[in-house]
């Protein structure tokens, strides 16, 4: 790290992000002694389902972060060099996943029905069993989160070499690896998240479904991303950096992805509404009965409806405040989007809201907030040598 | 826009090239684009090109009227197949219509000026595209002079289209697209048409773009609210293309044919229209620009970006394929892992693997920066973008019909001389409207190539218009 | 640069487009009106000439003869049958043997060769209809045919339009008599007649059939 | 100077300067502006973002008008199906419920595209008084030139402060190439 | 979609000589269930001979007559005889006042003893000018057109002595109260009694000539043919 980098984030600043980095992992400390609590009390089902959400969302925002660093490496823009140094350091975060993923791996037998002692006599699973296998699974999980530990690591390194040596071919290597990281995201996302969450219901498939997620990672790291953004922006050096313009094609972005995740969302529902296959329509039966409707129907609602509206209005992109609450709201939808995925699959009857289905996002994104506020600190907030830096900065200027 | 008060900023990539070269500015902008349409004598060449696509118009309207008076079966369509080229050809004139309004709309939303000298050729590839898809479904239709049952209105029948039926989505879509798109287009064409009206020669020019122009004069308050509906229209118009691929992916996904009913069909359809749409723009603009010597204003860097484009969408239509596959043996469906099986290995086998060929390996290429910037072999590549979108709709809409559930109801499928002629005709009918298109309206939208001039100025001395040369 | 328009292309462009877009609207109702609902397009009220020039009015109304006399299998069939020439010839092998206008009747007989009646109430091979069950559920002839029995040459009198049959399939209760007033000719409808209809459509268990397989089957 | 003392006394409208490039032009209309001119408009072959604030161009009524006519056009298209599907033509398709809220979603959005749309075009038309082929700005022979590489100010002349000789003046004082009269 | 290359009933063509789409049964086709085992219902003929008596007509009817069986048999007399024959039988018909030949009065001795068999020979197969009228008339209807000649000819030959006073009474007056919608017809004598002027129990076999009662919705839903058994009782 260079010592006069203009970037370098203010001892202000550092303080700020200390401060929330301790309050995160106080949040993240009780929120995980109340899971343990909880692993004693109640059925080791509901701990597991519970323990997916939170683990499920926060990965996703890791991942997510990651994503969103190799796509705006891959199409350039004002909006990403200024967000790049927090995805880096959100995607630094997988490696807390990758511990994090070991309750999971532990609890195969418990969570997932296919793994369910006697589960062979179900057609569906025994016709792919090739697949769902818990050593496979194991493998997969381990391979997984290998290969984004691995573009997590090469793209991180190679942006904190350009910071020190500014050598150009870094700027080229960080792109070229980038447009393959993407289609290695979605492959491996797609296959993870099959593997995670849809294999809850072991006779239920969708081809849309990995896209789908994808987008809501992204999507949730994009806000979270945006949150801790302005979260920053009064203190040097960010201040007087962010122009109105940056947080408007910030917005917009959210926007977009908004309005993408409710057309892959509603592509899937129309399809397999209409089709109305036995396979199928299991899913949207669970989900749309015994009081889940209402959870559809605020997703509806409130994950895109009232995001879309919002962010619509070029006024609340533009100024902090407002983005920054929009940006926080849609976390919390995306919570709601991340149990409504797994939750129904096993409380079909009705609709069920254990205490455990709060504690275990919380708690976890306690840890993650935590260790995320101290990879932020650890580097310069822009990245000083990066090519287009100073077009960047000059993005908006002219007005 | 602001005014480039300083000279746009070369991008990283300096072997690639500028938005605009260097040499041009708002005179020569003008006068060159102007000059196409006004001056040019219309060469040998053109007229070639134009005969030989008159010929093909001349054949779809000789196939078509043998068609009305025959009926569809003339067609090498039946059961099980009742879905042939017509179909085929529909999805893949409409997917290559996607790309003039992708290009014009998100790019504009995202400030991408990049785009400014291929929207108005894109555009109106897309509206002579639609043009052509639209006719398929009336052809398919068979009783196509009574197309206008499809349009909801007060009828003797006292019914309704069947609004919950994805096919009459298609009527909304297609016609709203077609509707926007034109708008669109002549929105952008409006500053144009003023700047010919200016530079005409003869009366009847002055009139005929007079008229075009509807009075612009390029008034500031004008600008002003021309440039925030072009931005909404802009805005209007993104998610539409979406939809509009969107609608024709439920066409066959709202089915429960296997290989049809998949989730993943309405991303993949319109990634693949946006492909698809790229490949043409770039099989058609690269020799366009050779010829007409545009090479300034239609940089490398265009070139390279929608390369680029090209290599995205292929990746997220493979994306498509991979899933189907895995999904249709994740599935455990007898159904859907029969279709998938047999398109790998039944008696359509090597479309599909030609379809792989074309469509997954080929863009592949389009890593490497040399391809990209190599006008050859880009050519070659997006001509076989564009023969593998055609076999994909192909290979969708045949393998999936030719197997029906009971065996007794297998066919096969066999396009027959008036299927080829009616498609060939079209390819006809489309480069019949682009070699027109040409000639009467500036390839290039020349009041939004103005912004990127540098600096935003006349010529220091005043430029006399050289007629242009002919081919 | 001269002025390419003069002033008043003004007014005339403005003009113009507001008669433009009224004229484009009249248009289309008036080919609306024309092509769809015109008498040209359903054939309504136009009488056919036939080869033979049957009076229906002279046989129902002047001689009383039941219209199942000649069209038997109304009642049990999809199809009201046109008569043979048999049928024809019960009686006039006996009255009017030399009128010159029965020649091709007694020729017909002769030859065992069909006469060449021209249909006059031509459905659309795409539409099924069965004459049996509307005169089981109490749909009276006159209500499709009209007043045949005034009707020297026979003329279609509905459009036979979709809307048509649909006006009667989705309100029964509007048209429906008593079984023993199907064939009556000028029944007159009881003033409380949507009541008695929805009564007879209890009794004869009517249901709305409005379902596109109804019809097109 | 074009202007002649023969036709001082006809009423024209307005009074037009040249300038040769965007820069210039942006300066004239601010100290148009100053000098307390507010009838004016410039013209230029592309859009200029300067001048937004010496000229007032604040119009925003255009997208209102959108999204009128898009709220228009989605409870059109999605009332329009709900009634027919339920009133005016009801149909059981596959036992799904009359109003389908999924089936319906596809048409509504191109209805709402579509109203929006043509809005947007039509709107912007009508808000700019187009088609108009004959305007008086078309009189003054350079102004070929503004849909090509020509910045022009004109000076209207209902604007209170306007004086035919005065304003002229004031107007060549800004550095225009040319100043000429507008016709009526 | 409009007109359909098939062919229709009545339909012309070129194909065949007699440029009818309709083609005649090929002879021997017997349609299912009709095989016509049952050759008394069908022919009226007696199979068991008693020609010895000069006629082999049946002498009884192969079907259960009930009150229904004479309401059709009623309606389709109206409809395929009166014409000719007269609502009353009396052989007056609107036709025969045009100019056909006057058939034969059922109320003649001749008639009155014919067998039934003989009524259904002459709607089966013609008789002097009439042509027949099977293709018109199904043969369960002619058997019930015989069973209302039967209940005509004994209305118009009942013995005043057989009536209670009640019914005496009851019985109209020529001229006095015309049958409802048949005001022109002129020659009306006397209008049947109504079956509940018999005092008839409801759906007993009404003995022959038993006159019927107005029209019936029943009507047009004829009973199921009878069994070739029970015929013969």
């Amino acid at each position: 790290m260079i010592a006069d980098n203009p970037y370098t984030l203010s001892p202000a600043a550092v303080n700020d992000l200390r401060k929330h980095q301790s309050t995160a992992l106080i949040v993240g400390i009780v929120g995980m002694l109340a899971m343990v609590v909880g692993f004693f009390l109640t059925e080791h089902g509901q701990f597991m389902r519970s323990y997916l959400v939170g683990f499920m969302f926060w990965t996703g925002t890791a991942m997510g972060c990651l994503a969103l660093m190799m796509i705006q490496y891959m199409s350039g823009g004002a909006w990403g060099m200024m967000i790049r140094r927090s995805l880096e350091a959100g995607s630094r975060t997988i490696p807390l996943m990758m511990l994090l993923v070991i309750p999971i791996l532990a609890g195969v037998t418990v969570l997932y029905p296919w793994a369910f002692p006697g589960a062979d006599h179900l057609k569906a699973v025994h016709d792919k069993r090739l697949y769902l296998n818990v050593p496979f699974f194991v493998a997969r999980a381990i391979l997984f989160f290998g290969v984004w530990c691995l573009l997590m690591f090469l793209l991180n390194r190679w942006s904190l070499e350009q910071d020190r040596t500014g050598d150009i071919n870094l700027a080229r290597k960080l792109e070229k690896l980038s447009g393959p990281g993407i289609v290695i995201y979605a492959f491996t996302m797609t296959f993870a998240v099959t593997d995670w969450v849809m294999s809850l219901d072991p006779t239920w498939f969708s081809t849309v479904y990995g896209l789908l997620l994808c987008v809501g990672q992204c999507l949730s790291a994009l806000a979270t991303i945006v949150a801790v953004l302005i979260l920053m922006a009064d203190k040097p050096p960010l201040a007087g950096l962010i122009t109105k313009r940056h947080l408007h094609d910030l917005g917009k972005l959210m926007l977009a992805l908004t309005m993408l995740w409710a057309y892959l969302s509603f592509s899937q529902l129309i399809l397999i509404w209409s089709g109305n296959l036995p396979e199928e329509i299991s899913y949207y039966i669970n989900r749309l009965n015994g009081g889940w409707e209402w959870v559809g129907g605020i997703l509806l609602a409130f994950h895109f409806g009232f995001p879309f509206l919002l962010l619509l209005s070029q006024a609340l992109k533009k100024n902090p405040k407002t983005l920054r609450i929009i940006a926080c709201y849609i976390i919390v939808i995306r919570i709601v989007d991340v149990f409504w995925l797994v939750e129904p699959n096993f409380n079909k009857a009705h609709f069920q809201l254990h205490w455990l289905d709060l504690a275990a996002p919380i708690g976890i994104g306690g840890l993650w907030f935590s260790y995320f506020f101290y990879q932020l600190r650890q580097r310069p907030i822009l990245p000083v040598n990066a090519p287009d830096l100073e077009k960047a900065l000059n993005h908006g200027r002219h007005h | 826009m602001a005014i480039p008060l300083q000279p746009i900023e070369l991008p990283d990539e300096v072997p690639v090239g500028p938005i605009i070269g260097p040499e041009e500015n708002l005179t020569t902008v003008t006068d060159k684009l102007a000059g196409i349409v006004l001056r040019r004598k219309t060469g040998y060449g053109w007229l070639m090109g134009f005969g030989l696509a008159f010929c093909g118009t001349m054949m779809l309207l000789m196939a078509m009227t043998y068609l009305f008076l025959k009926g569809t079966g003339i067609w090498g369509i039946n059961m099980p197949v009742a879905w042939g080229f017509a179909i085929v050809n529909f999805v893949w004139w409409i997917g290559i219509g996607h790309a003039g309004t992708l290009i014009s709309a998100i790019l504009l939303l995202l400030n991408q000026s990049w785009r400014n000298a291929i929207n108005r050729y894109a555009e109106a590839m897309t509206l002579f595209a639609v043009a052509c898809a639209g006719l398929f479904p009336i052809m398919h239709m068979g009783r196509a002079w009574l197309a206008y049952w499809l349009l909801p209105y007060p009828n003797t029948m006292q019914l309704w289209p069947q609004f919950r039926s994805p096919l009459d989505w298609d009527v909304f879509a297609v016609s709203t697209y077609a509707t926007i798109s034109l708008v669109f287009w002549y929105v952008g064409l409006i500053p144009d048409a003023a700047s010919l009206r200016d530079q005409a020669e003869h009366r009847w020019q002055q009139v005929v773009y007079g008229i075009m122009a509807l009075g612009w004069r390029g008034s500031a308050r004008h600008w002003q609210r021309y440039e925030k509906a072009s931005l909404l229209l802009a805005g209007l118009a993104t998610p539409l293309v979406l939809s509009v691929h969107t609608v024709v992916s439920f066409d066959f996904a709202v089915a429960i044919i296997p290989g049809w009913h998949t989730t993943i069909f309405p991303p993949y359809f319109v990634a693949g229209a946006v492909y698809s749409g790229f490949a043409m723009v770039l099989t058609l603009m690269i020799p366009v620009r050779k010829f007409y010597h545009l090479e300034s204003l239609v940089t490398m860097r265009h070139i390279n970006n929608m390369a680029k484009v090209m290599l995205t969408t292929g990746l997220i239509v493979g994306y498509g394929y991979m899933m189907e596959a895995f999904f249709s043996w994740y599935s455990t469906n007898t159904y859907e892992g029969f279709m998938y099986w047999n398109r790998m290995t039944g008696p359509y086998a090597p479309y599909f693997w030609c379809l792989i060929f074309c469509n997954i390996i080929t863009p592949q290429f389009l890593w490497i920066k040399r391809v990209r910037t190599n006008l050859i072999i880009l050519w070659i590549v997006s001509i076989i973008v564009n023969i593998g979108m055609w076999l994909e709709r192909f290979v969708i809409v045949i393998t999936s019909l030719h197997r029906d559930f009971l065996p007794s109801s297998w066919g096969m499928y066999y396009p027959t001389a008036w299927d080829w002629a009616i498609y060939i005709g079209t390819l006809g009918l489309f480069m019949t409207l682009i070699y027109l298109f040409m000639r009467a309206i500036p390839m290039i939208t020349i009041h939004e190539l103005r912004v990127l001039v540098p600096g935003g100025v006349r010529s220091p001395q005043p430029v006399q218009p050289q007629p242009v040369k002919n081919i | 640069m001269p002025q390419i328009f003069s002033f008043s292309s003004n007014s005339y462009t403005r003009v113009g487009i507001i008669v433009g877009l009224i004229t484009l609207v009249g248009v289309g109702g008036l080919l609306f009106q024309l092509g769809a609902d015109s008498s040209y397009a359903t054939n309504e009220g136009v009488a056919r000439v036939q080869p033979v020039q049957f009076s229906h009015s002279h046989h129902v109304s002047s001689m009383g003869v039941d219209c199942r006399y000649c069209h038997t299998s109304v009642e049990n069939s999809d199809f009201a049958n046109i008569p043979p020439t048999k049928t024809c010839m019960n009686c006039h092998s006996q009255i009017w043997t030399g009128s010159p206008e029965l020649e091709l009747v007694r020729a017909s007989y002769r030859t065992d060769s069909s006469i060449p009646w021209v249909r006059v109430h031509d459905l659309p091979d795409f539409v099924y209809f069965n004459h049996s069950i509307h005169v089981k559920k109490g749909v009276g002839c006159e209500t499709c045919h009209g007043r045949v029995d005034q009707m020297p040459l026979v003329y279609q009198k509905g459009s036979l339009e979709m809307r048509w049959c649909l006006d009667c399939h989705r309100n029964p209760q509007k048209y429906v008599r008593p079984h023993s007033e199907v064939l009556t000719m000028g029944y007159k409808y009881p003033p409380n007649q949507e009541e008695v209809g929805l009564q007879l459509i209890k009794e004869y268990k009517i249901q709305r059939l409005e379902t596109c397989n109804t019809c097109h089957r | 100077m074009s202007h002649s003392e023969t036709i001082e006394t006809t009423p024209i409208y307005g009074i037009m300067a040249e300038f040769t490039n965007p820069y210039d032009l942006v300066t004239a209309a601010e100290k148009a502006k100053a000098a307390g001119y507010y009838r004016m408009d410039a013209y230029s072959p592309y859009p200029i973002e300067d001048l937004e604030e010496p000229l007032d161009l604040h119009d925003n009524r255009i997208s209102l008008f959108v999204l009128l006519a898009g709220i228009c056009g989605a409870t059109f298209g999605f009332g329009f199906l709900s009634w027919v599907n339920t009133v005016s033509y009801p149909l059981n398709i596959a036992g799904r419920p009359l109003i389908s809220a999924p089936m319906f979603i596809p048409i509504t959005f191109e209805c709402t595209i579509l109203a929006a749309g043509l809005t947007s075009a039509i709107g912007m038309l009508l808000l700019n008084g187009l088609p108009m082929p004959y305007h008086p700005v078309f009189n003054v022979p350079r102004f070929a030139r503004a849909s090509q590489d020509g910045f022009f100010l004109c000076i209207e002349s209902v604007d209170p402060k306007f004086d035919r000789r005065e304003t002229a003046l004031f107007l060549e004082s800004l550095g225009a190439e040319e100043v000429s009269e507008v016709a009526n | 979609m409009h007109d359909q290359p098939r062919y229709k009933p009545l339909g012309e063509t070129g194909f065949f000589a007699d440029k009818r789409q309709s083609r005649p049964l090929i002879p021997g086709t017997v349609a299912r269930g009709d095989l016509r085992e049952a050759t008394e219902f069908y022919t009226g003929k007696n199979t068991t001979g008693s020609a010895a008596e000069g006629t082999d007509d049946l002498d009884y009817f192969p079907i259960a007559i009930t009150k229904e069986v004479i309401e059709r048999g009623h309606e389709r007399f109206d409809v395929f005889c009166s014409p000719c024959h007269g609502r009353l039988g009396n052989g007056l018909g609107m036709i025969v006042q045009r100019g056909m030949k006057q058939p034969p009065s059922y109320h003649t001795d001749r008639l009155r003893t014919a067998r039934p068999g003989h009524f259904y020979d002459v709607i089966t197969n013609g008789y002097g000018a009439m042509y027949n009228y099977s293709a018109q008339v199904s043969p369960r209807d002619r058997w019930a057109i015989v069973s209302y000649i039967r209940a005509l000819q004994y209305s118009q030959n009942v013995n005043k002595t057989n009536l209670t006073p009640e019914q005496l009474a009851k019985l109209p007056v020529p001229g006095a109260r015309p049958v409802p919608g048949e005001e022109s017809i002129p020659d009306l004598p006397i209008a049947p009694p109504s079956p509940d002027q018999m005092n008839l129990p409801e759906g007993a076999p009404l003995p022959p000539g038993a006159p019927p009662t107005p029209m019936s919705p029943s009507i047009l839903n004829p009973p199921p043919a009878a069994k070739a058994g029970e015929a013969k009782q």
